[in-house]
């Protein structure tokens, strides 16, 4: 057997073994996977960035456990951007099993806004979160296009406490804001279809500025909104992810994972490669062989 | 898409100077003066009321004219407040708010008794709408209208579109399938996928080893289900006469009992009734993963010659196939589950996309009548192409062609919920 | 009558279901609710079927020792263990009774079911096996009955906040599943590099589509060109792809949904 | 992390380790784990459709929060006719009687069937054939930059496309002479679609390895190892290295295996 035949039947599990092993290297290993910034995520991270101190975002965690590996980076870099710039966030987990990793989100992110950071030249002191004044939790609810419609009234009327039960009208946070006209941005970060009931039940009756943040298959589906300025930007996956923490200059799960992600592609290409490089240099040897 | 997206931007930019214009025009008319009175402002006019059409009853949809004080005149309009009673006298309450410029409200509910804003059929209502400004205590009443009732259709006048092509279609079906019964002969080009199943089961019978049948998570409200029940019932028929076996695990309870139904009255058609197995077909677990290492785990013990992979597919649809390649067996799939089908035809030896799947019964059987429908959803297919092609011809050019009529065809297509 | 009947009601209740659809009245829209509660329903006692014949043949397969039959004891022990934590409370006081009650249901379930198919398959001793399952039955009850520092509860839904119901749940069938779906990052690695051959010229389409695709987010020079192409891959020829198998795939789900109300596709009933 | 915590984490690692030596070969630590899995997930879903399927759905509208005889004066009474087709599946254990379980099939299968006629037509044919007669781009026909999606060329491409693969499914005509051209235009469209579907996905099946990789580290093995953690004690590391060693002592007897075929088959052959 000489080499390129060998190249054309390796055992699967050399291709298992290799990809572990680059993938559990890139884990561990620290550099950076520069990304290109596309504009759909740019447009969401400078609306942000262009907001001034006290304003409130409304981030919509709607997933599962399930998805938790490519939208968990992007609910963390937005917050994380979001609370670095004073800013304060309401937030809402309309899916089944989402309330307790929403839960898990806000506790992390206390803890790494405790410390001093610099992020693109600018320092930002470490300050305590606190509950009901930077950010609210307002938890889950079923039936989640009739609750989205709710919201367009008042938040109190499907949610007349958060999630860990405290009354709105007791919150300092939620003393002004009672509707989606009273938040700058809302944010759906989603791996179902909870994301159409945002863009038509919410966007399309309420008209707020909505953004996106999904899983890389649906990406393309919802690029028709767009288009049609229904939706002004949209993160898409992983990669979406890395670029907005690019762009804040903060990186974290996202990278990690891109880390991880363009390696592991570079194998599979280049197995994808070698299997071919044998199937032609194969075929030219049995052209030989049979003149 | 980028020219639309920097037009886009112009058009946010002509927004935004509309606004200042607006606005300044509006600060300069309202005296700065706090204690200013506002005037209330020309009620609506032409208030209609009436039953909305095409839907389960207990709706009402109300229709105005603005005020001449919305968006011009004293421009002191914010929004109008929807009001309804049950006698011209009232009291009205208000059943709901519009921003301004709005011209119609539907007031429904659910049909439940009981719930939330219900609002009765055949009950007598009366309408009001409320111009409201900026202060709360100025508004200005429309004159009342009604009584008008809600009730329910029989008909829904936005699905016109899928009735005529339920209709054509059943017609079609019904009229080449009679066709056939009739003995017309049919041609229907050859499948690869189908005919590799008859050479996969005489694979199994020659190397001893058994045939493994797998639904996917269908269940049997799925049609690609109910499709794969009649290939299985081909497939089990033909391996009762050749005497191999068959391994059916089953991922829903219902598919399983018919399953079972289909696999015993294939093997009693074969002469062969005492060759089933019970457990043949069986049931492992309603979760997709659990189903899938456990399928994962048949095939690397029983080494089935032959995978035939037919019905609803989703992330598991790769798991199988390439598991299957180191059991070395031959595979062959089909699904409706679009996103699966590039999985399958990467990993199998032989897929039917889409909707081959469906058209896979009338092959294995040959049976005139099965393939009678098969003539019918081509002859579908051509009229969807031929409407395709007028349609995007009579949007692109109608209007040019001085036939602006014809511009909105497309719309005679459009299905309404 | 015995093949007559069930075609006919397949035939009555889809035309109703067809016209159902265009109709909008209330009337029509509760029958509707109605009738998709009968499908949730008889799937709910299908169940049954399905976990007995899970039993069976997990039983079948420890009593005939077929290969890995050793297995098979904990597939029960998880089914039944599951069952039972889903019944019950959380337990107050002591964990033994409640872990020895198990027990003792797990052996009784085992004989009263080793019993009942040996009746049918006409076994030695199912008798006995069956009459002693049925008295660690009574026993098991009584537990059940006398121990106050758990109880069970059929109607309400206190079981799916057991403490054992929802470790189970979260630290076996959570990270299960999740491993086994991660399994596909390897299997998508390997068949990509078994079937993306330039064989000919569809596969050399299908292979350059998946490379370009897969090259989106590589940085350098050529990242730019290639994010762009793959943005416009998915978006237009992929499209068109979809569109046309959506098409095809809905007239022949309509056509198969009428042959099969019409009577003429008959292979959910065995006759195809 | 507290003990019982860490034990329960341990044993998800040990599952997940067992799922992954899939990739080897099937092994009993595999086995354990998919039986296990079965099991559970068997006896999960039995709960779960009883408590929001069974309860909620049939004994919640039959009974009330009464008691009723029977049900048969209950306020839903008519709701003992799905109980009883549901019984009706039972049947099937009988020989004489088992022709009655096919009439529960038979209303379901009815139900379903009807269900999806109006539903697939509307959504599968007629939505798209209506999305099919967009306006193409004139304005910009040629784009801006390489390939762009909104450019006219992109919309011609897209009808030709969705034609040429809809005449590619024709079954009953010979794919041959225009036609044939037409159905091999349609099968290069398939395929370049299914390649990118396939590419695209890629990234997606990655960031669940990568969510597994990090559960082992983060949730596990730093546990493991938290020396800072209050409750730790030397167990808590025995565990990890125990579990490690399951595998390993699987890999090295397998290595050994393989050495040994290794040197008999170069035997036989020499």
């Amino acid at each position: 057997m000489n080499i390129f035949e060998r190249f054309m039947k390796l055992d699967r599990r050399w291709i298992y073994l290799f990809l572990l092993a680059v993938c559990l290297l890139a884990y561990y290993s620290d550099f950076t996977v520069p990304t290109i910034v596309e504009k759909e995520t740019s447009a969401i991270y400078n609306f942000i960035d262009s907001l001034p101190p006290g304003e409130v975002i409304f981030v919509a965690i709607d997933y599962d456990p399930s998805n938790q590996a490519e939208l968990h980076p992007m609910t963390y870099a937005i917050m994380e951007h979001a609370f670095r710039k004073k800013l304060r966030v309401v937030f809402t987990a309309l899916s089944q099993n989402g309330p307790g990793m929403a839960d898990q989100a806000i506790h992390d992110l206390a803890d790494s806004l405790r410390v001093d950071k610099t992020y693109n030249g600018v320092e930002y002191k470490g300050r305590e979160l606190v509950n009901g004044v930077d950010y609210c939790f307002l938890g889950y609810k079923p039936y989640y296009a009739l609750v989205i419609t709710a919201m367009g009234q008042d938040f109190r009327t499907p949610f007349p406490s958060d999630y860990y039960g405290t009354p709105l009208d007791s919150l300092p946070l939620m003393k002004k804001v009672h509707n989606y006209d009273d938040i700058a941005i809302l944010v759906d970060v989603s791996g179902g279809n909870i994301t159409d009931a945002w863009i038509s039940y919410g966007q399309g009756k309420f008209d707020f500025p909505l953004a996106l943040g999904l899983t890389g298959v649906m990406t393309a589906q919802y690029y028709p909104f767009l288009q049609s300025g229904q939706v002004m930007g949209i993160m898409g996956g992983l990669l979406g992810a890395a670029q907005y923490e690019d762009m804040t200059d903060n990186p974290g799960l996202a990278k990690d994972g891109m880390r991880v992600q363009l390696p592991a592609h570079l194998v599979i290409i280049l197995f994808i490669l070698m299997g071919n490089i044998g199937h032609f240099a194969g075929r030219k040897n049995r052209k030989k062989v049979q003149s | 898409m980028f020219s639309v997206l920097k037009m886009k931007k112009y058009l946010g930019v002509f927004y935004l100077i509309a606004l200042v214009v607006i606005y300044s025009t509006i600060a300069a008319q309202v005296p700065v003066d706090a204690t200013a009175v506002v005037h209330p402002p020309a009620p609506v006019t032409g208030l209609t009321a009436s039953d909305t059409d095409s839907d389960h009853g207990h709706s009402i949809t109300v229709n105005w004219k603005p005020s001449t004080d919305d968006g011009g005149g004293a421009n002191s309009v914010i929004g109008y407040r929807i009001m309804r009673s049950n006698s011209p006298e009232g009291p009205f309450d208000t059943v709901g708010i519009v921003p301004l410029g709005s011209k119609t409200f539907e007031n429904s509910s659910s049909i439940e008794a009981g719930t939330t804003g219900f609002i009765p059929d055949d009950t007598n209502f009366y309408f009001r709408v409320d111009a409201l400004t900026a202060d709360p205590a100025v508004f200005s009443s429309s004159e009342g209208t009604g009584p008008v009732h809600s009730y329910g259709q029989w008909f829904n006048k936005g699905l016109y579109p899928v009735l005529w092509a339920v209709i054509i279609f059943t017609v079609l079906t019904v009229m080449f399938v009679s066709a056939a019964k009739k003995g017309k002969e049919l041609y229907v080009r050859p499948l690869a996928g189908i005919e590799a199943v008859d050479d996969a089961i005489g694979r199994a019978t020659e190397m001893g080893r058994p045939i493994l049948y797998v639904f996917g998570l269908g269940t049997a409200s799925d049609i690609a289900t109910i499709a794969s029940f009649t290939i299985l019932s081909r497939v089990a028929k033909r391996v009762a006469e050749y005497q191999t076996s068959l391994i059916v695990p089953c991922y829903d309870p219902i598919v399983m009992a018919v399953a079972q139904d289909v696999v015993k009255t294939a093997y009693m058609d074969a002469g062969r009734p005492n060759d089933y197995k019970e457990d043949a077909v069986h049931f492992i677990t309603n979760a997709q993963f659990a189903y899938v290492g456990a399928v994962n785990g048949i095939m690397l013990r029983e080494l089935p010659a032959t995978n035939i992979y037919m019905g609803k597919f989703f992330a598991e649809s790769l798991m199988l196939a390439e598991t299957g390649v180191v059991s070395g067996s031959i595979q062959i799939a089909g699904t409706d589950e679009i996103a699966q089908i590039p999985f399958f035809v990467v990993a199998c030896d032989y897929t039917l996309i889409g909707e081959e799947l469906f058209a896979a019964s009338a092959y294995l059987g040959r049976e005139p009548l099965l393939l009678g429908s098969l003539k019918a959803q081509d002859y579908a297919k051509a009229a969807v192409l031929v409407l395709a092609l007028f349609g995007i011809l009579a949007v692109n050019f109608a209007g040019d062609l001085g036939m602006a009529w014809l511009a909105n065809f497309k719309e005679l297509f459009k299905v309404i919920d | 009558m015995k093949r007559q009947l069930p075609l006919l009601f397949v035939f009555l209740f889809g035309t109703f279901m067809v016209v159902q659809n265009f109709v909008p009245h209330e009337n029509s829209e509760r029958a509707k609710d109605f009738l998709n509660d009968w499908t949730i329903i008889i799937g709910i006692f299908a169940l049954a079927l399905g976990i007995w014949s899970l039993i069976s043949v997990s039983i079948d397969k420890i009593n005939k020792r077929k290969p890995n039959w050793e297995y098979a004891f904990v597939t029960l022990v998880g089914l039944v263990a599951m069952i039972f934590f889903g019944f019950t409370s959380n337990v107050s006081s002591s964990w033994w009774t409640y872990f020895a009650s198990l027990i003792v249901l797990l052996i009784a379930l085992w004989l009263l079911v080793q019993g009942i198919l040996g009746f049918g398959a006409g076994a030695t001793r199912s008798k006995e096996k069956f009459f002693a399952g049925i008295g660690l039955g009574l026993v098991f009850t009584l537990i059940a009955i006398f121990d106050k520092s758990w109880e069970f509860h059929f109607y309400t839904p206190e079981g799916l906040e057991n403490t054992m119901f929802k470790n189970f749940f979260s630290n076996i069938m959570v990270p299960l599943q999740s491993t086994m779906f991660a399994l596909l990052a390897f299997f998508i690695s390997s068949a990509s590099y078994r079937a993306f051959r330039a064989r000919n010229l569809l596969a050399s389409l299908l292979l350059i589509a998946a490379l370009i695709v897969m090259l989106r987010f590589t940085p350098g020079p050529w990242g730019d060109l290639i994010s762009k192409t793959s943005t416009w891959v998915m978006n237009v020829p992929n499209l068109a792809a979809q569109r046309a198998i959506v098409i095809g795939i809905g007239l022949g789900m309509v056509a198969t949904a009428l042959k099969v109300i019409l009577g003429i596709e008959r292979g959910y009933m065995g006759k195809g | 992390m507290e003990l019982g915590q860490f034990l329960w984490t341990s044993l998800a690692a040990f599952l997940t380790l067992s799922v992954f030596s899939f990739l080897y070969k099937d092994n009993p630590m595999y086995k354990f784990a998919e039986h296990l899995f079965v099991g559970v997930s068997a006896g999960y879903f039995v709960i779960i459709l009883w408590h929001n399927g069974l309860v909620t759905n049939l004994y919640g509208r039959l009974a009330d929060g009464h008691f009723y005889f029977l049900w048969l004066d209950s306020a839903k009474w008519w709701y003992i006719f799905p109980a009883i087709l549901g019984i009706m599946m039972f049947t099937r254990f009988s020989r004489k009687w088992s022709w009655v379980s096919r009439w529960p099939v038979a209303f379901y299968i009815g139900i379903a069937t009807g269900l999806a006629v109006p539903l697939e037509m509307a959504n599968r044919v007629n939505r798209q054939l209506y999305s099919m007669m967009e306006p193409i781009n004139w304005q910009s026909f040629f784009g801006s930059g390489w390939l762009d999606m909104g450019a006219g060329y992109s919309d011609i491409i897209i009808f030709v496309g969705t034609v040429s693969a809809l005449i590619y499914f024709y079954f009953s005509k010979a794919h041959t002479g225009v036609f044939g051209s037409a159905a091999k235009l349609g099968i290069w469209t398939l395929m370049i679609g299914f390649g990118a579907s396939f590419g695209f996905t890629v990234m997606a099946r990655i960031s669940l390895l990568i969510n597994r990789i990090q559960f082992l580290d983060k949730n596990w093995k730093r546990n493991s190892f938290d020396f800072t953690n209050e409750n730790f004690s030397p167990g808590y590391l025995v565990l990890f290295w125990l579990i490690i060693l399951v595998f390993l002592i699987y890999a090295i007897s397998e290595f050994l295996k393989y050495l040994k075929n290794k040197n008999a088959s170069s035997v036989k052959s020499a």
